[in-house]
Order: C-alpha cells, then structure tokens, then sequence
C-alpha cells in the first residue's frame, strides 16, 4: 500500500492523540475542590431554572420528522440540477429538457400534496 | 341425461329446501323429501330399465372398466412439459357412466335413501328441514361415486360424502356425536389424502409410461396399463398407497375403530346409509380402481393382505358382536364381518369370487340397511338398545318380531334369502381361487357364517323371545304398538327384494357378469409365477358340468358361476385340483 | 488499482450490515432499533456504491446509492411517528412494554 | 436519437399506466383529505363511503386499462408487461376491490381517507413489483407496499393492541426490506447490472462476475427478507400477534397482500422466465435445499401451532403460514420438472384460489360482527349457524376450500401442487408430496374445529342482527371464486400456464 494510505491514517492518529491528551491533562492538573456553586450548570451567569430535560412539546417532533422528509427530498434535485441544462453529451439532451422538466414538475407537485396535508392537519399551527 | 337428473335430482331439491324455506315445519320437509327421494328413487329404476335394454356387451372388445351409456364434458387440461419441454395436455373430464356394478348399487342407494327419509319420519323434529335437505346432498354424493369414471371425479365424490355425513352425525347424533362425526371425518380424510397420493403417482407413472392424453378416464388408463402394465415393484407400492383410503372406508380390521362410535352416535337414517352404502364405497374403490389398474399388484401384496384382513375381521367382527350389549353396536360390527366377506370375495380374483362380492355389498346393504330400521324403530319405542333391559317383545311386538326375524335370517346366510347367494359365492370363489391359501381363507371365512348365526341369534332370542321384560318406563298412557303402516311400508320393499335376491339371484348375476368377466381377463393375463402353472386348471374347470340345480330356476350355463344348491358336498373329485400345499 | 480494492469496501458494508442486524437483534428501545434499521440499509448503500466505484457500472450504483438514502429516510420518517404514538400510549419507548397480545 | 428517447420513455410509462391512475388517485385522496376533516379529526358521517366510490370507480377504470393491455415482448427499460405481469395486475386489482369492499365500515370517517388511500398505495406498489425490470424499482415497489402497509394497519383500531401489531410489524418490515437490499446489492455487484432480464440471461449464461462466491449469500438474503413477507417460519413470528392486534380488513389485507408481493418478488429474483433448459444456474438452484427445509417446517410449524389456538385470527394467521408453507413447495418445485406440471404454474394457481379463500374468510369474520364487540374466539363463533346460517354457510365453504376438500377450488389447488410435486420425479418432490398430504390431513383438525363449533354448539350470542351490506358482497364473489373455479378452473389455468 502506497503513501497516500499511510497518510491517512497518521493523520487520524493525530486528531484521536490531541484530543485524548488534552482530557488526560484537564482531568490530572486541574485542581477539584467540589463546590455546591461550581456543579452549577454554566447558563452564562443566569441561575438555571427547572430541570435541564423537560420534554420538548410535540410539535418540535413532528416538524423534525416533515423537515427530514423534505430535506431529503433536495437530493433528487441535485442530478437534475447539474445535468439538465449543461451542454456537452453528458447532460440531458437539448430537445428532452423541458419533459425533464415536466417530469421535475411532477414530482414538485407531488411534494407539494404532502406540504398541503401536513399543514391542512395543523402541523404549522403554531399554539 | 336420465343418468344427470338421478345424480342432481337430489342436489337440486336440498338446495331448493335449504335456500327457500329453511324453517319449514317438519311435517312439510318431510313431505318434499319424500317425493325428492321417490322421484330419484323412480329416475333410477328408469336409467337401470334404458341399461337393460341396452344391447349386451358379451361379444363386443372392451377396456377392463368401460361404462355402458356415458357422459362426458371438458373440465381441466393441465399442461406437462415432458423431456423435449414440449407441453403435452392432460386432460381432465366430468366422465359419468354407468355399468353393470355401478346400476345396482344406484338402485341400491336410492332405495335405502327413500327408506331413511322414512324411517326418521318422527324421530327427527327439530332443524328438520336441514336434515332432509343433507340427507339428499349425501345421495348425490353417494351416486356421483358410482357414476364417476374419471380418477378425480371419482376422488371428488368419495370425499364429497364425508361432509354431509359429518353434520348428521354430527348435529341430529347420540350423545358423544361431536367426537364421534370429528373422528370419523378425520381419519376417514388422512385415508383417503394416502389414496390421493398413490392416485397421483398412478397416474404420473402411466404418462410417463404410455404419454397417455387422458390418463385421468379409468377406461383409457386400464386399457393403456393392460397393453404395458407398470413393473411390478412400482404397483405392489402403488397398490398400498391407494389401498390405504379405500381400507378405512370399508372397515378392514386394523381400521374399523370409527364404525362402530360413528354408527351408534349416527341418526336411525344416518346410519341406514353409513352402514347400506358408505361402507361399499371402500369395496367399490377396490374394484374400480385397484384391480383394472394394477392386476399384479392384486396378486402379489393384495391378496396375502387384503384376504387375511377380511378373515381377521370376519372372525374378529362376529366376537366382538357377541359381545356387545348395545344393539345398534351389535349390528355395526356384523357390517364388519359381513364386509369382511365381501372383501374375501373380491380378492379371489375370478369371476365367482367377484361376483360374490358385489352381490355381498349388494344384499348386505339390503339386510343391514332393513336392520338398522328395525333397530331405529325399536329404539323410537323404548328408547334404550341395550339387550338387558329388553326381553320376550314377541308377545308384545309380533309383526316387529317377525320382521327383525326375517331379516336376521337374511343377514345371517339363511339358504333362499339374499345373505347365503353372496356369501356362499365369495366362498366358493375363494376356495377356487388360484393362490395358494386359497383354501385355508375359505375355510376361516365359513367359520364367519357360524358365528353370524350365533350372535345373531343370541339377540334374538334375549330380546323378542323368553318371558316379557320390558324396560321401565314411566306409564305414560298407551302403551307401546307394534309396526305402523309407514314402518311396514319402509320395511316391506327390503324384506321382499331379500327373499327375491335368494332364490332368483341370476338376473342380478346377468347385469353385473359381463363387467366382472372384463375384469377377470385383466387379472388372469397377469403373467404371475403361481397363477401360470395353473392356468390350465382354471380353463377345464369353468366347463365342469353343473349338477342340477335348474330346480331354484338358475339356468346352468357354464359361464355362470357354478352353484352346487342341491348336493353341497361335491359328489366327485374335481380333475387335476391344486392341492393345498401346492 | 492501487488503493484500497473492492474487497475493503465490502468487508466495511458487510461490518456495518453485521452491527444493524445485531443492534436490531439486542436493542428493545425502539428508535434504537431503527439505527439498526438505519445501519442496515447504510450497509448496503455502502455495497453499491462500492460496486459502482469499481466495477464499470458507473452511474446506476450511484442512482441506486440515491434512492436508497431517500427511502431511508422515509422509512425513518415513519419509524418516528410510530415511535411518537407508541410512546403516547405505553409512556416509554421500550418495546418489550408492549404485552397486550402476549396471551 | 432525441425521438427514440421520447418513445422509450414514452413506452414505458404505458406499461404502467394503470399504476399511475392508482397513484394519481391516491394524490387526489390525500389531498382532499384534510379540506374534509375538521382539527379534531372528525367528518361528517359517510365520508368513508364517498372516498370508497371513489376508489372503486379508480380501480375500475385501472381495470379497464389493463383489461386493454396486452402482454409485450420484455424490453430492457425499467418496466415489462410479460404475462405475469399482466396477470399479477388483474389478481391485484381483483383483491382491491375485496378488500374495499370488507373496509368499508372498518375505518372512522375521520381517518377514512388515510386508509382507502394507503390501500390504493399497497395495490400500486403490488402491480409495480410485478411490473418491474430492474432491481431498483423492484425495491422501490416493494417499500411502496409496505409502507402504506403500516398506515393501513393501524387506522381501523387505535387502541393499544393495534398500535402494537403495527410497531411488531414494522420493525420486522424495514428488516426484511434491509436484508432484501442487502441481498440485491451483492447480485448487482457480482453479475454487473441492475436489469433483471440482463441478470436472468447472465446467470444462466454462467458468466460471473467479480467475487462469485457471494452469489449463494446473495439468495439466501433475498430469500430471508421476502421469506419474512410470506411469512416463511423462521420469520413468521409477526404474523398471528398482528392479525390479533390489527384491524381485521387489516388481518385481511395482511393474510394475502404480502404474499402475492413477496411470491412475485422471488420468482422475479429467483427463476427467471423463459425455459433455459433444466440446469441452468438461477439463483434458485444456488440457494440448494433452503427452499425446501423452508417450506417443509413452514406447513408443520404452521399446522402444528394452529392446533393450539383457540382465538379465531390467530388461528387463521397460522392457517396462512401454514399455506405460505404449500405456495414453498410449488416455489420449490419451480420450472425444472420432467413430465410434470410446472411448478410454479401451480404457484399461481394456488395464490389465487388461496386469496379468494382468506379474504372470503376475513370478509365472513366481518360479516359478524362490528369491530367494537368483534368475534374473538372459536367460542364466540359457537352455534353462528342458528344465528346466521348465509353467514355460516359461506364461512364453512371457506374453511373446507382451506382445507382443500373437493367441492371447492381448494382441492383443485393442492392436486396441481401435488402432481407437480409428485411429478418432479425427485426423492425431494416425492418427500415434499408426503409432507403436503400429513399436513392437509393435520389442517383437518383445526379448521373442522371451528366447523363443528358454528353448527354442532348452542348459539353463544343469543341475537346477532348486525348487518355489514359490503362485507356481505365481498364474500359472495369470494365464495363465487372459490365454487366457479372448482367446476370450471380451465380458463384460470390456461391464463396461467401462458403466463408464466
């Protein structure tokens, strides 16, 4: 196996070293005196109120999982945005582009139904 | 088309019954039952008439099995792709015929269906409607087997009578009738899923064999499979598999446990057609399928097996019938004995043999059948059939009396009634026969007709005669009467064709001769080791002269089997005879 | 070829097809269960596009290396949702919770 | 060139074109849906059967597009419409129709149009599957099915027991599709293309590619994830916790759908069409005796358990793994039988005589009663036949089709199996017709037991006058099916044995 290999692999061995001495330092030299204020979580000087793990109310959830869903999407977007409109052989041929782009459309559309769903059933309403 | 509307006639009426008026009153289902089953009943007298007239089929050539008037319709070609990968056809037909054996076990079938509708004229009240409407999809069931001459329209109907007689017995039965109609149906099913699969090897070996196109029509297979019969390994294995159905159905001994649960638990008609016609399904599977098919197999493993089975069961049945206390159990184990004989018949393989044993299925529907009627009636009387509580009924019942007499002396082998022509022709096939036990199974079966007459006997004489002990019952106001006209009228056609059957059994020989004798030749050309050497035998002894025996009008042709009526024991040697220990 | 050959390429999907199939088998908590999923299906987008690389399919690894990630995540999309409602009726996302059905 | 682009891309899309009604049909649902349903998720009361109409005439008019279609000579796009794609197609559409009809009351009016619209999803993707000539689309229509699949079973019931079913059921889902992917990217790296027919004539060429050792692993991981949707048994766990918990136009869905997805799949991955002689290398004869160990301890696991069950759908999802175990042994069987009936011709023909009698079945359960107060156990059946004797009647010819006496198409059904079997002239297909006569003689038993209890027991629901008009309908053509193709099975094999 040639250089470029072994490069790769010093290189991470780097990254994992650097991180781990300086853990390895903070934890031995720093001096621990367990103090009631210092085990205070750091708010930027605010005192900290109620617990740090209230549950997140619903809707958060549900727009993660449409904005997943949508984000995603976006990756279908891509092969056509390169090839659809350069003009060597590679891309989609002169006289083919606007049915691409019918076709583009479509699936526009049919993105645009799940949008219209999601937020017919309240999804954006924001209480 | 005569033939179509004996088959559907009943079909059509239950489901007539059934879909328009499910709630009828008894009195009204029992009405149309009765003209349903008469009607079916006069359908066949009128098909088995157009089969008389028919011109005979002595001279002409013919395949092993091959229907007299038939009727045949497309049902299923299935493609088989053979080496090359060219697909030949299959084909599959709705092949209904009729011949000389199937005729009079129609009748058979009929007759007994009008004498159950009859017999359950009071006894069934509740859901009436329904029970005369399965009692008539069981008759279709039961004509479609003897009508049907293609392999799997045959299987069709042999499974198609397991369901209706599951209700019955089911639903109308004694008191264990869910274990009962369970068991039965089951292993009655498992039987016949082994048969199923022998028949589809059967058939899968013949096409490889011969590339027949309609493997599935019994005369084209029999006929195919008598030019190049199967090696023999491959039909003796063939002969277990399919055997299996056909030997739960008629009880051979080893599986005969289902009869006597089923037939006690079943209703009076119910068990009039399990025990009248059920049983020879298994008899007739033997003869239609096993025989014309698989001739060596017969000879190899069927005889040894299928003889000492039916001895077993002739001897085990009659015991176990002596010692019963219940007579509807009584009687069912005197239908494994008397089927025993049936079977011992058959597996002779000559046409005296055969012929006995079809007219044995024949007269032992009759008898067991009237039998069973009787047996219903008595129990409508006094609601109990264990021997114990009854005695010296002749005083009180006397017409009772005489018909449970009369037909006893039927079922037992009475010479002049029907039971003795079937069995003494089994025997005498049997002792014949060209196989080298033979004798001893002849001899072991005739001990059968002794015990017969003893535990027959030993019922009638605890219950009809001695001093009068009647069950207690609460004295409720009339007392008990002797037969009415409708129990007359059930009983009076079997008792009559019992006595006719004894002594003018030829015309009965006539109708079913000429299809025994087709059969006969395909077992007799089997190139077997033990029957070659004495092939001679067999010729010069179908022409030994018949003594007279003109006096019981049996015209003495030598084709006919030979009836030694006047002097039982043979006045002289007969020529050249295989010894026992040949 | 010099680099790292095909072989590699699939002994990793054939890892991470290892480590899905076992965190599916040990997990009981249910979005962990769908990171296995998750793993699973990444094991075999990794196979194809490997093949793609350096077979002389080119492109259609690549097409299908696309419609695998999509399907991922809706299947993830779903996977949420369910998690979602059954955390609504058992209060925790432990799967062995789910007893009704054990009769 | 641009023209010759047009038309393939053109051609294609006709092949599928009763696909996209479907497809276009379900867009219109879902985005109609919420303008009906106000915030609380209630409507007003029949919408359920308006959305139903609509799927119906939908299907019809897919119907009509397909009844015009003819099977076309396999091209290398990404569709084909050989026979049995033609005919998938019409047993699919056949099934839609069932069971839109046995869900018509099943589902709220709020969540009415969810339902009617993931059913119409999960008969797309079963059409695309069929239609599909390259293993990515392959994959795509087998998430196409399985997704709506969850939607679907959840709807009908929200409590805890069905939520359960549909969590069970997806984990196992997205497992199998995982393992089926896996699967599907060793065989396009090892033979080179996605193109099934390319992969088909490659394989039996004998021409491997890069590493073919993986070729054997490759089958047996497809074999395992589509096992997992015919409810192979060691994959089979799913089944009976799911048709208890779910719905029952869910169970219904369940017990037959899956199936005829995840048959089409493996003779579409697994053996080829065309006759390339009998040893030709499929990825079938890769797998060696799997198949076979497969269906054998499918019909027994599936018989033997069945046995214990007392609660109706439990008893009936075994019944269906216990048939998945007979439709293994025409897979088994396959193309490769000498004088005999092909293998796979029995498959189908088994497949659609099976779908007619489960969804029979399913469609009677619903007759009965409502979800709320539903029949759970063969108790509860007890003495249906005073009650409701059309009811009875149907539900009896059903369970005597399962279990293949002869009155019914059920028989018809396992004789081709067992000619086929037998007919292989193998030790194995010999062993396998055994197998298959003690298990039809084992099933007896259980499905007797439910017989005997509608009509040899006392009625246990004193009055029943629950009346389900659709479910009534539903079962009649299953019935019609299940007795039409008893007395006159020609034209359905003719169809078939030109199909495949």
């Amino acid at each position: 196996m040639d250089i470029s290999v072994y490069a790769i692999l010093l290189y991470a061995g780097m990254v994992a070293g650097f991180v781990v001495v300086n853990l390895a330092l903070t934890h031995l030299l720093s001096p621990n005196k367990r103090t009631a204020v210092k085990q205070m979580p750091y708010e930027s000087g605010m005192d900290p109120v109620g617990d740090a793990r209230q549950p997140f109310d619903v809707k958060f959830y549900i727009v993660a999982i449409l904005f997943l869903v949508f984000d995603v999407e976006l990756l279908f977007l891509y092969p056509w945005a390169v090839s659809a409109y350069i003009d060597d052989a590679s891309g989609v041929p002169a006289g083919l582009r606007d049915t691409v782009f019918g076709v583009m459309l479509v699936f526009m559309a049919t993105l645009a139904i799940a949008y219209v769903y999601a937020w017919r059933k309240g999804v954006f309403k924001w209480r | 088309m005569l033939m179509l509307v004996t088959i559907f006639l009943p079909l059509v009426a239950a489901g007539l019954m059934l879909f328009l008026d499910i709630r009828a009153t008894p009195t009204r289902a029992r009405w149309t039952a009765l003209i349903a089953t008469l009607a079916t009943f006069f359908a066949s007298l009128g098909l088995a008439g157009e089969f008389l007239r028919l011109p005979s089929a002595e001279g002409v050539a013919r395949a092993p099995v091959q229907p007299r008037m038939e009727l045949r319709h497309d049902w299923l070609t299935l493609e088989r792709t053979d080496a090359e990968g060219n697909s030949q056809p299959m084909r599959l037909e709705f092949y209904l015929g009729v011949d000389g054996i199937s005729i009079t076990m129609i009748v058979l079938t009929t007759l007994l269906c009008v004498c159950g509708v009859l017999v359950s004229w009071t006894s069934i009240t509740e859901r009436a409607a329904e029970f005369f409407a399965i009692l008539m999809v069981l008759e279709t069931g039961l004509i479609g087997v003897f009508c049907a001459f293609d392999l799997v329209l045959f299987y069709v109907f042999f499974e198609f009578t397991l369901i209706p007689l599951f209700f019955l017995v089911g639903i109308w039965g004694g008191p264990l009738r869910r274990y009962a109609a369970g068991k039965f149906f089951v292993y009655t099913l498992a039987g016949s899923l082994i048969t199923l699969l022998g028949l589809v090897s059967l058939v899968w070996q013949a096409t490889l064999q011969t590339g027949l196109e309609t493997p599935f029509s019994l005369p084209a297979l029999s006929e195919a499979l008598r030019s190049n019969p199967l090696p023999d390994s491959v039909q003796t294995a063939l002969f277990l598999a399919i055997a299996a159905g056909f030997m739960v159905k008629v009880p051979l001994v080893p599986f005969h446990t289902w009869l006597p649960l089923a037939h006690v638990e079943a209703p009076t008609a119910g068990s009039v057609l399990l025990a009248g016609v059920l049983l020879k399904l298994g008899s007739y599977g033997f003869l239609r399928l096993l025989m014309p098919m698989l001739p060596s197999g017969c000879w190899d493993v069927g005889v040894p097996l299928i003889a000492v089975m039916s001895v077993v069961g002739i001897i085990y049945g009659s015991l176990c019938a002596l010692a019963q206390d219940d007579i509807k159990k009584l009687v069912a184990y005197s239908s494994v004995a008397h089927l025993g004989f049936c079977m011992l018949g058959l597996f002779a393989l000559n046409v005296e043999g055969i012929s006995g044993g079809v007219l044995q299925m024949i007269n032992h529907g009759l008898s067991t059948g009237a039998l069973f009627c009787l047996v219903g009636m008595f129990y409508e009387r006094y609601h109990t059939r264990s021997l114990s509580q009854l005695g010296g009924l002749a005083t009180r019942l006397p017409r009772l009396a005489t018909a449970m007499v009369l037909i006893t002396f039927a079922s037992i082998g009475l010479p002049g009634l029907n039971g003795f022509v079937g069995e003494i022709l089994a025997l005498m096939g049997m002792f014949d026969a060209q196989h080298e036990f033979g004798r001893v199974y002849a001899a072991l079966g005739a001990t059968g007709v002794v015990l017969g007459a003893w535990y027959m006997l030993a019922m009638l004489q605890t219950a009809f005669f001695g001093e009068l002990k009647e069950p207690h019952h609460d004295d409720h106001a009339e007392p008990v009467q002797d037969l009415g006209f409708r129990e007359i009228v059930t009983l009076a056609p079997l008792a009559t064709l019992c006595v006719v059957i004894g002594l003018f059994p030829q015309p009965l020989l006539d109708i079913i001769n000429p299809d025994v004798k087709a059969l006969v030749t395909v077992l007799n050309n089997v190139s077997h080791p033990s029957t070659r050497a004495t092939q001679a035998a067999a010729e010069d002894q179908s022409q030994f002269p018949a003594t007279s025996s003109a006096s019981f009008g049996i015209p003495a042709d030598e084709s006919v089997a030979v009836l030694h009526l006047v002097n039982p024991s043979p006045a002289q040697p007969r020529p050249a005879n295989p010894g026992i220990g040949e | 070829m010099d680099g790292v050959g095909l072989e590699a390429y699939l002994i990793v999907g054939a890892i991470l097809f290892g480590c899905g199939f076992a965190c599916l088998l040990v997990k009981r908590n249910a979005i962990a269960i769908l990171m296995g999923v998750e793993l699973l299906l990444n094991g075999a987008n990794l196979n194809f596009l490997a093949f793609a690389r350096f077979t002389s399919l080119g492109l259609d690894g690549q097409v299908i290396g696309l419609f695998v990630i999509v399907l991922a995540a809706a299947e993830a999309a779903v996977a949420l949702a369910i998690a979602l409602n059954f955390y609504n009726n058992h209060l925790s996302i432990d799967v062995d919770s789910a007893k009704e059905l054990k009769d | 060139m641009l023209d010759a682009l047009v038309e393939a891309l053109k051609g294609s899309l006709s092949l599928v074109l009763p696909d996209i009604v479907l497809l276009a049909t379900v867009a219109v649902v879902f985005f109609g849906a919420p303008f009906l349903t106000d915030e609380r998720g209630r409507s007003e009361a029949g919408l359920r059967h308006r959305w139903s109409w609509l799927a119906l005439a939908a299907v019809g008019f897919s119907g009509w597009l397909w009844y015009q279609s003819t099977p076309v000579e396999v091209g290398d796009g990404p569709f084909r419409l050989d026979g049995l794609a033609w005919f998938v197609r019409g047993l699919s559409l056949a099934t839609l129709v069932v069971l839109l009809l046995v869900n018509w009351n099943q589902v709220p009016d709020g969540a009415s149009a969810e339902s009617i619209g993931s059913l119409l999803a999960i008969g797309a993707g079963v059409n695309l599957i069929a239609a599909s000539n390259d293993l990515v689309y392959l994959f795509l229509a087998l998430e196409l099915v399985s997704i709506p699949t969850y939607l679907f079973l959840f709807l009908p019931r929200r409590d805890a027991a069905a939520q359960e079913a549909t969590t069970k059921y997806f984990l196992l889902s997205a497992f199998s599709s995982g393992l089926v992917l896996f699967g599907m990217s060793y065989v396009f790296g090892v033979v080179g293309s996605t193109n099934l027919q390319v992969i088909g004539q490659a394989l039996a060429a004998g021409q491997n590619g890069p590493l073919p050792m993986l070729l054997p692993v490759a089958a047996i991981l497809l074999i395992a994830g589509l096992g997992f949707r015919i409810t192979a048994v060691p994959f089979h766990f799913y089944a009976p916790d799911v048709f208890q918990g779910a719905g029952t136009s869910g169970a219904a869905m369940l017990s037959f759908v899956p199936k005829v997805a995840g048959f089409v799949a493996l003779i579409r991955l697994l053996i080829p069409s065309g006759w390339m002689g009998p040893d030709a290398q499929t990825l079938a004869n890769l797998t060696g005796p799997t198949v076979w160990w497969l269906a054998v301890i499918t019909m027994f696991v599936g018989n033997l358990l069945a046995i214990l069950q007392t609660d109706v759908r439990r008893l009936l999802a075994f019944s269906s793994i216990a048939h998945a175990g007979y439709m293994l042994v025409g897979f088994q069987i396959g193309r490769e039988t000498h004088a005999g009936i092909d293998g796979i011709d029995a498959l189908l023909f088994y497949l659609t005589v099976y779908g007619a009698m489960s969804l029979g079945a399913f469609a009677a359960l619903i007759a009965t009663s409502d979800e709320s107060k539903r029949y759970e156990t063969i108790d509860d059946l007890g003495g249906l036949s005073r009650t409701r004797p059309a009811v009875a009647l149907l539900m009896t010819l059903f369970l005597f089709s399962m279990m293949g006496l002869p009155p019914t198409a059920g028989f018809l059904a396992k004789l081709n199996l067992f000619f086929a079997a037998w007919s292989q002239g193998t030790e194995s297909g010999r062993w396998l017709a055994i197998f298959l006569a003690v298990n039809a003689a084992i099933a007896a038993w259980y499905y007797l037991r439910i017989i005997a209890a509608m009509y040899l027991r006392e009625p246990a629901h004193a009055e029943n006058r629950h009346q389900e008009p659709a479910a009534s309908v539903a079962m009649a053509c299953c019935a019609l099916v299940v007795l039409g193709l008893f007395f006159a099975p020609d034209w359905l094999w003719r169809a078939i044995s030109v199909v495949s």
